[in-house]
């Protein structure tokens, strides 16, 4: 994790562009923060490799515990103290909002979320994400449960911004009749009481919305009762948490829908066998995402007149832009930058997708639907957002 | 001072945090006596009583059982030495019925209770009466005489006595001043706070008045008693 | 006596351990002051901070009238502190399910007359309990209040919360604009550092203006309530409430008094940080705040004002310091679960070294103009400090 | 969905819950504070247990779907819990010299400590025991029961405990030594009891049933260092309901309010719309509602007017 | 057993514990000016009368009747505001005080037990206060414990707890006072001087309800006496006519005499 500079400034006097990040490094959302890390570590290095500017850039990680005031907090001290003009953050979808509304808004800070799928982060123009709204994906989900012949659902979600908000959108675009909804708390409830009423709501096809530990948990109670249906699920309910820790063959069958990474992309790959060799583990979509926003900065600095968040919000948006020339890595944008193009004059092609910027500051993405088969993700479907 | 004292406190110290309360406070007690302390309120008598039972350490100075010294032992231990204590408030296990409290009273015994209660049950037929109720709500002389019996289940060689009078019945007081004579014709020595002055030193060997944390007389019982000036000062006239 | 018509005397009136406290205060802000000027620290990050330890003071304040005066084992802080800011947020945010767009003021009033309503609704179950039965009881309904408000999406929006609140003063004059409208200043006292004063800056000094204003109301009516006959006679429920009662007070009422004062200026607290944050969300219910709020009353000194006040200072100082842990590159452990750690460990260690609290009350109480001449006000120093007892400011 | 069959899974978190609330109780009564952190030793005796074993392994034969050295584990998982307690005892605890708020607050800086060092050891995620997974005995389906030998196992070995905890207090002196302590400690060691040692048992025992309590957690749900945290409020409520200080009242009263919080299905069924999500919620107001009643709790003793 | 003017009345009042019945159809009357005492063998139910009388316990039946208004059932307070002031067998214990705040709470009905008008009428609220410490000033000196004004009220010996206790209830300055045991655990000379202040007190218009063992004290002072027995009244009268009584000279003076 990144050093602080404690004089607190990340003028162009120094030697080094600080920029600020607020992850979820303890809390219910730990495990998104931890691989959110390696990814800021890895893309570090590659930017660094290169060098900003001629200078290098570092990262002050601030804990946001998951949750809204200690992410508020965590922000104040990066953006007030740190003075960073970029920050990236955060991970759950409230801790980004109310990051936004505190201490971003009325300033001229670049924010920029790794992990927020939520849908209230649309409304705020000001507040980019590197996820894609969690709208695409309920509504391809309402999609395939109809497609599937189902006309009766039950549905339990995580109680946050996040699942909450995912739920609405389903409910939204589902043609059929949820016939039993409930959300659920995270961290080690217990989910016995949930699968039963579930169970005993006659629907035969189940949407779970949580995250994975508490989905792998959802799902050894579902076997051990007995019960069986047919699975559906968000894309944070997917993982290697989840496998391993459910019994064999308990979910095949499960469909989930998330945020395609472009597996066929080299950049991808690349980044994906750096990952493995680094940390011995397969990186996630999210993981991609918080490569892209480390890359996404340098590309901004380096692209800009100045490092102040004014100029950065400048360029923020067209580096990852389709009217330039598409770079796959961070050394290919900085050469083209370096030779005195502009922003516009390069499109960044993240590891986790195009990108692109809209006007909401939502990305464009893909999703990809997965069916769990011999209780491993297989990758069945394309579909564009 | 000589070595068959059962109990002695020589030239001790002591107090509550940094209050001193006794000063250079000497007295003794000799096998088979019973020795009556007595003065004003605040005076320090239960001080006194305290610090020979380890329930406060003698700053200085020291507290002697037979040859041993025994300033600084906790209670439990003191206990298991033989010599026993009625405190003068709190005295009872509220939550305990009386049976549980006389058997409290012989946790430091390896023998068989129930011969021990079943004389006391005989002596106090107070409590025979109410074995299973709980401490707590024993009215205020029966409690006195229950915190009495739950020290006596140890059959102590020494008996520390907190005002056992206080609150009793003119008859049951009675009964109890009889009570400890027997007990202590049974061969425990025993030292008694009492208000009840001219009770107390009726049926005690000898006597202390206590002032201000020091001995200001020391006497035969019946010489207290006829002391004038302890009569005037301390007696009520 | 005042510090400043005779500051020495003042001086030699304090007990040893207010010397020593006022002197410690003394050294911080004298750091503070040379890290601000220096640059090191930036000052709207200090405003914010001092914000948010200003809030904990209130909470601090709050919970003492509840348990330092009168002995209640108030569990429900976070409750009260979240029903204040929900209060607030209703009105004012602009997503708000129920009413929102009303002017902070109003606001005010909404979450006071919430918090009292609640206070009174929890208070008559729960104040015949005994101690230890009152914790949990309060500790209890405050869940089912915290659940309440993150599920009842209808009337609270649940956990997607409250947002697009506007600061406190932005629909008055002057003050609405006034951080708008305030030059960006760059002084450069340190050649290389200089100290930014920006467009934060203006707002969180508003921000901190407004607490004061909290603050400065809270102590001025809960000293004078401390010191009353009033406050007595809460120290003598908390103490022996049977006897309270053989006298001819009517206990029950005298509790419930306390509890809605102190629950008044938890939600109080709440509104603020509804201002300060612009952002209410149910976590803020969430049990932590209560024991965090309890550590600061404890540190502080239980049954005193003045200790509650640095108790608050000093718990934020812990919770936003120990985040230079996370900055610790070189250990080879993760910093957070490490700052748990050293907030758990400094608990343990305060309670140890120094369990009366660092303010401990150590006067007597009786109101100050009766007792000028009658007697000297302080008992023999010795007795008091040794206890740590009583009951002061 | 049948009654029986949401008895049977109060049943089994009962289990868990009483023996977290006897422990409670016991502390609460003899060490006289609320202790905070008898959640997190709960994650200690879980975490514990999923080491021992890590390294005993599945060795020998298998009992109600659990290997063997599941059960040496979980003895294990009970004994560290224990010896955690007693070392927490000793360093923290004894040389404090405050009221019960300061060691009740004491004890939530010891609730951060352990749990701060279970994240640092396995780190946040949740993690299972590796013992398989069973699916429910088919011989009880007929019957709407919906149990698996895990279940079964956690339900026997929790009544094991409670017995074996019973006996010892019926048939030795410790019980109403503890009642005395807690009572009046000056008196106590007047009377010649050794309150340390006294204590120490109070914790050995408190601390262990947490420990197996915890354990069981695991094997019910996941482990994960909040985990003992979370059923903390529950354990409370369960022990506030019974009465403080009775252990017997302890049992009742985990028994009601793991029943309940499991049971709450069923008021949809018939036709309460309050949904699971509020199942604490009506379980706090259940023991709000009984206090109310009996401001003791159920088997709480009643506090006798002023005394004489 | 007619009296002109009663303030207290006990009419058939009942209690059990469980199958133990602690007061059995209790009947007695408390004449204005009086000092009545109030005698009997441990556990003949004094202390459960007085806990009855002033509201802390519930009758199982009969009333209780002070200045004429039923207050049976009604709460401690309620009991108190009627001007019927108890003092507790075992002295209760103001933690965090001194001596002197814990005489303060006495005074009844203080302007400055009101909050709001800690505000609206700071004034009022310190001259009364001034003159309850002056009270208290003058009270502690006739009990000599003024040495201990500044004590912790917790840190004093147990007879100067009984001191502190009835001093705080004098200081209340009740129609009727309840003292039960006020003088146990108290040095004889001491209460020689609170023979005398209670006796001053009545002059001054207090009437007493007064329990105590000590019978060089309470056949000093007390007409009437009534002596209790298994939770009923033995009998009352004069003191010698009590002390020559056989039946209480069986039950409760036993062979000692006083
Ligand atoms: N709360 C209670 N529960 C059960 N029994 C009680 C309770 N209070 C008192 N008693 C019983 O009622 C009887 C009368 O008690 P009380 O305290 O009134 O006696 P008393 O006359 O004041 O005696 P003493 O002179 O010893 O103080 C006693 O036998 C006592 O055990
Ligand atoms: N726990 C305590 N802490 C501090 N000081 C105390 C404590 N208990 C008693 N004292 C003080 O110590 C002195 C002696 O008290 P002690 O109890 O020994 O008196 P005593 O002679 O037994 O009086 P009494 O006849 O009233 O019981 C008193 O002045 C009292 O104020
Ligand atoms: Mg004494
Ligand atoms: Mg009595």
């Amino acid at each position: 994790v990144g050093t602080t500079d404690e004089e607190g400034d990340g003028n162009e006097d120094s030697d080094t562009y600080t920029i600020g990040m607020v992850d979820s490094l303890t809390g219910s959302l730990a495990d998104f923060g931890e691989r959110n890390q390696r990814a800021v570590d890895l893309a570090l290095e590659h930017v660094n490799d290169v060098g900003v500017k001629g200078q290098d850039l570092d990262i002050t990680v601030e804990d946001s515990e998951s949750e809204a005031q200690p992410g508020v907090s965590a922000a104040q001290k990066l953006v007030n103290q740190n003075n960073v003009p970029f920050l990236i953050g955060a991970v759950g979808s409230g801790v980004s909002m109310s990051i936004y509304e505190s201490v971003i808004q009325g300033t001229d800070v670049v924010q920029l979320s790794q992990n927020s799928t939520g849908l209230g982060l649309t409304d705020q123009p000001g507040l980019l994400r590197m996820s894609p709204s969690g709208r695409t994906q309920s509504v391809a989900l309402a999609d395939i449960i109809s497609e599937d012949g189902y006309d009766e659902v039950a549905v339990t979600y995580i109680n946050d911004e996040f699942g909450e908000s995912l739920y609405e959108a389903f409910e939204e675009a589902y043609d059929g009749d949820v016939v039993y909804e409930s959300s659920h708390d995270g961290e080690g409830a217990s989910y016995t009481s949930l699968v039963s009423e579930m169970d005993s709501s006659g629907a035969e096809a189940w949407l779970c919305i949580t995250y994975q530990q508490e989905f792998a948990t959802m799902v050894t109670n579902m076997y051990e009762n007995g019960y069986e249906a047919q699975l559906y699920g968000a894309d944070s309910n997917r993982g290697d948490t989840v496998i391993e820790n459910t019994p064999e063959g308990s979910m095949d069958g499960m469909k989930l829908v998330e945020p395609a990474a472009p597996q066929d992309q080299d950049n991808y790959q690349e980044f994906a066998t750096a990952f493995e060799e680094e940390y011995d583990e397969a990186p996630t979509a999210w993981s991609a995402f918080a490569y892209d926003c480390v890359i996404t900065a340098a590309l901004s600095i380096q692209a800009a007149d100045e490092f102040t968040g004014e100029a950065l919000g400048e360029v923020v948006r067209d580096v990852t832009r389709p009217d330039g020339e598409e770079v796959f890595s961070y050394e290919d944008g900085h050469a083209i930058l370096d030779d005195g193009g502009s922003a516009s004059d390069i499109d960044y092609q993240g590891v986790s997708g195009p990108i692109d910027f809209d006007e909401n500051g939502d990305p464009r993405g893909s999703l990809v639907v997965m069916e769990v088969q011999d209780h491993d993700y297989e990758s069945i479907e394309f579909r564009e957002s | 001072m000589s070595a068959d004292h059962v109990l002695a406190l020589d030239a001790v110290d002591s107090g509550y945090g940094e209050v001193q309360v006794l000063d250079d406070c000497t007295l003794h007690l000799d096998a088979g006596e019973i020795v009556c302390l007595i003065g004003p309120n605040g005076a320090g008598k239960s001080t006194v009583l305290k610090t020979a039972f380890g329930m406060l350490s003698p700053w200085t100075g020291s507290v002697r059982y037979h040859d041993r010294e025994i300033g600084g032992l906790a209670p439990e231990d003191i206990v298991r030495e033989g010599i026993g204590f009625v405190p003068q408030t709190e005295n009872v296990f509220g939550s305990l019925t009386i049976e549980e409290n006389l058997r409290m009273g012989g946790v430091a015994r390896d023998d068989d209770l129930d011969p021990v209660l079943e004389t006391l049950y005989d002596r106090f037929p107070l409590l025979d009466e109410k074995r299973s109720a709980k401490a707590r709500n024993l009215s205020g002389g029966q409690r006195q005489v229950l915190a009495l019996a739950r020290a006596l289940v140890m059959e102590p060689d020494v008996l520390l006595i907190d005002e056992p009078s206080a609150g009793l019945a003119p008859n049951t007081a009675d009964d109890v001043f009889a009570d400890v004579q027997e007990v202590n014709a049974m061969d425990t020595a025993i030292l008694m706070v009492e208000q009840n002055a001219k009770k107390g030193l009726g049926i005690s060997d000898r006597g202390y008045v206590l002032d201000q944390g020091t001995v200001r007389f020391e006497d035969e019982a019946d010489a207290l008693l006829d002391n004038e000036e302890v009569s005037k000062l301390y007696l009520g006239g | 006596m005042g510090a400043l018509t005779d500051p020495r005397g003042y001086w030699d009136d304090l007990t040893a351990t207010e010397q020593w406290v006022t002197a410690a205060i003394g050294l911080i802000v004298l750091g503070l002051v040379l890290l601000l000027l220096t640059g090191i620290l930036s000052p709207s990050y200090f405003l914010f901070l001092f914000g948010l330890a200003g809030m904990y003071a209130l909470l601090s304040f709050g919970l003492n009238s509840q348990w330092g005066f009168t002995g209640l084992i108030n569990f429900s802080v976070a409750a009260f502190f979240g029903l204040g800011a929900y209060g607030a947020a209703l009105m004012t945010g602009s997503n708000s399910p129920i009413a929102g767009g009303y002017d902070p003021v109003f606001g005010v009033v909404v979450a006071l007359v919430l918090a009292a309503v609640v206070a009174v609704a929890i208070g008559i179950p729960t104040l015949r309990l005994r101690t230890d039965y009152l914790a949990i009881a309060t500790l209890g309904l405050a869940e089912v209040v915290r659940l309440i408000v993150r599920h009842e999406s209808q009337w609270t929006n649940g956990s997607a919360g409250i947002r697009g609140i506007p600061t406190f003063f932005a629909s008055w004059p002057v003050l609405g604009t006034f951080p708008d409208v305030m030059p960006g200043l760059e002084i450069e006292l340190v050649p290389g550092s200089p100290i930014v004063l920006g467009y934060s800056f203006w707002q969180q000094s508003l921000n901190v203006a407004l607490l004061l204003v909290f603050l400065g109301g809270s102590f001025a009516v809960l000293r004078r309530a401390q010191r009353s006959p009033w406050g007595r006679l809460l120290r003598t429920i908390r103490s022996d409430e049977d006897l309270a009662k053989a006298l001819g007070k009517n206990t029950y009422s005298y509790k419930m008094q306390a509890f809605v004062l102190g629950s008044l200026i938890m939600a109080l607290a709440g509104v603020f940080y509804a201002h300060l944050n612009l952002f209410v969300d149910p976590g803020r219910l969430d049990p932590i705040t209560t024991f965090y709020v309890w550590v600061a009353v404890i540190l502080g000194g239980s049954g005193s004002n003045r200790g509650a006040l640095l108790g608050g200072f000093v718990v934020v100082a812990i919770r936003e310091g120990s985040r230079a842990l996370n900055d610790v590159s070189w250990l080879p452990i993760e910093g957070a679960p490490i700052r748990l750690l050293a907030i758990g460990l400094l608990i343990i260690l305060v309670m140890r070294f120094r369990p009366q609290g660092i303010l401990p009350p150590q006067r007597e109480l009786i109101w100050p103009s009766a007792v000028d001449d009658a007697a000297p006000s302080r008992p023999d120093r010795g007795v008091r400090e040794a206890k740590g007892g009583g009951s002061d400011d | 969905m049948s009654l029986i069959e949401y008895a049977a899974n109060g049943l089994v978190y009962s289990s868990i819950i009483v023996l977290g609330s006897i422990g409670l109780s016991l502390i609460y009564s003899i060490a006289g504070f609320a202790n905070f952190a008898h959640g997190d030793t709960m994650t200690v005796g879980a975490y514990a247990t999923l080491v021992a074993f890590g390294v005993v392994g599945s060795v020998g034969f298998s009992v109600l779907g659990l290997p063997i050295g599941f059960f040496l584990a979980l003895l294990i998982g009970l004994a560290v819990a224990a010896a955690v307690a007693i070392v927490t005892e000793k360093l923290v605890y004894e040389p404090l010299d405050i009221g019960s708020i300061g060691l009740l607050i004491t004890s939530i800086g010891v609730a951060f400590v352990y749990r701060a060092l279970i994240q640092l050891g396995f780190g946040a995620d949740s993690i299972r025991y590796d013992v398989g997974f069973v699916q429910p005995i088919e011989a009880l389906l007929p019957y709407g029961i919906r149990m698996t030998q895990h279940d079964v196992a956690i339900v026997v070995s929790a009544a094991v405990l409670v017995a074996g905890l019973h006996t010892l207090l019926q048939h030795t002196d410790l019980g109403r030594k503890m009642r005395a302590m807690a009572d009046n400690p000056d008196l106590a060691r007047a009377s010649g009891i050794r309150t340390g040692r006294v204590k120490r048992w109070s914790w050995i025992i408190g601390a262990g049933l947490a420990g197996a309590g915890g354990a069981f957690l695991g094997l019910f749900n996941v482990l994960e260092p909040r985990m003992g945290f979370s059923v903390l409020l529950v354990i409370f409520a369960a022990v506030i309901l019974g009465g403080i200080g009775s252990v017997y009242g302890a049992m009742l009263g985990g028994f009601v309010i793991g029943m309940v919080v499991e049971m709450m299905p069923l008021l949809t069924d018939v036709g309460i719309p309050i949904g699971i999500k509020y199942a604490n919620a009506v379980a706090f107001l259940i023991m709000v509602a009984v206090l109310l009643v009996r401001p003791t709790g159920i088997a709480g003793q009643a506090i006798g007017g002023e005394g004489v | 057993m007619s009296k002109d003017d009663v303030v207290l009345r006990v009419e058939d009042l009942q209690k059990s514990f469980g199958a133990l019945v602690a007061t059995d159809h209790a009947t007695f009357e408390v004449e204005r000016g009086t000092i009545t005492g109030l005698i009997g063998p441990n556990g003949a139910g004094k202390s459960t009368l007085f806990n009855l009388v002033s509201g802390f316990y519930e009758p199982d039946g009969g009333t209780v009747t002070v200045n004429g208004t039923d207050v049976t059932g009604k709460e401690p307070y309620e009991v108190a505001e009627h001007g019927l002031i108890r003092t507790f067998q075992t002295p209760r214990k103001l933690e965090g005080m001194t001596v002197r705040e814990a005489m303060l709470v006495g005074p009844r009905n203080q302007p400055g037990e009101s909050f709001i008008k800690l505000f609206t009428d700071p004034g009022t609220v310190g001259e009364h206060e001034r003159q309850h410490l002056a009270d208290v000033e003058r009270i502690l000196e006739e009990f000599e414990i003024d040495h201990l004004a500044t004590q912790p009220a917790t840190d004093i010996s147990g007879g100067q707890m009984k001191l502190v206790e009835l001093a705080r209830a004098m200081l209340a300055e009740p129609e009727v006072l309840l003292l039960d045991e006020p003088v146990a655990g108290v040095n004889p000379t001491l209460r020689n001087k609170l023979a005398e202040q209670i006796r001053r007190l009545n002059e001054q218009g207090t009437t007493f309800l007064l329990i105590e063992h000590d019978m060089e004290f309470v056949m000093s002072l007390a007409d009437p006496v009534v002596v209790l027995d298994r939770g009923s009244v033995l009998t009352e009268g004069p003191p010698d006519a009590i002390q020559s009584d056989d039946q209480v000279i069986d039950a409760y003076l036993g062979g000692g005499g006083v």
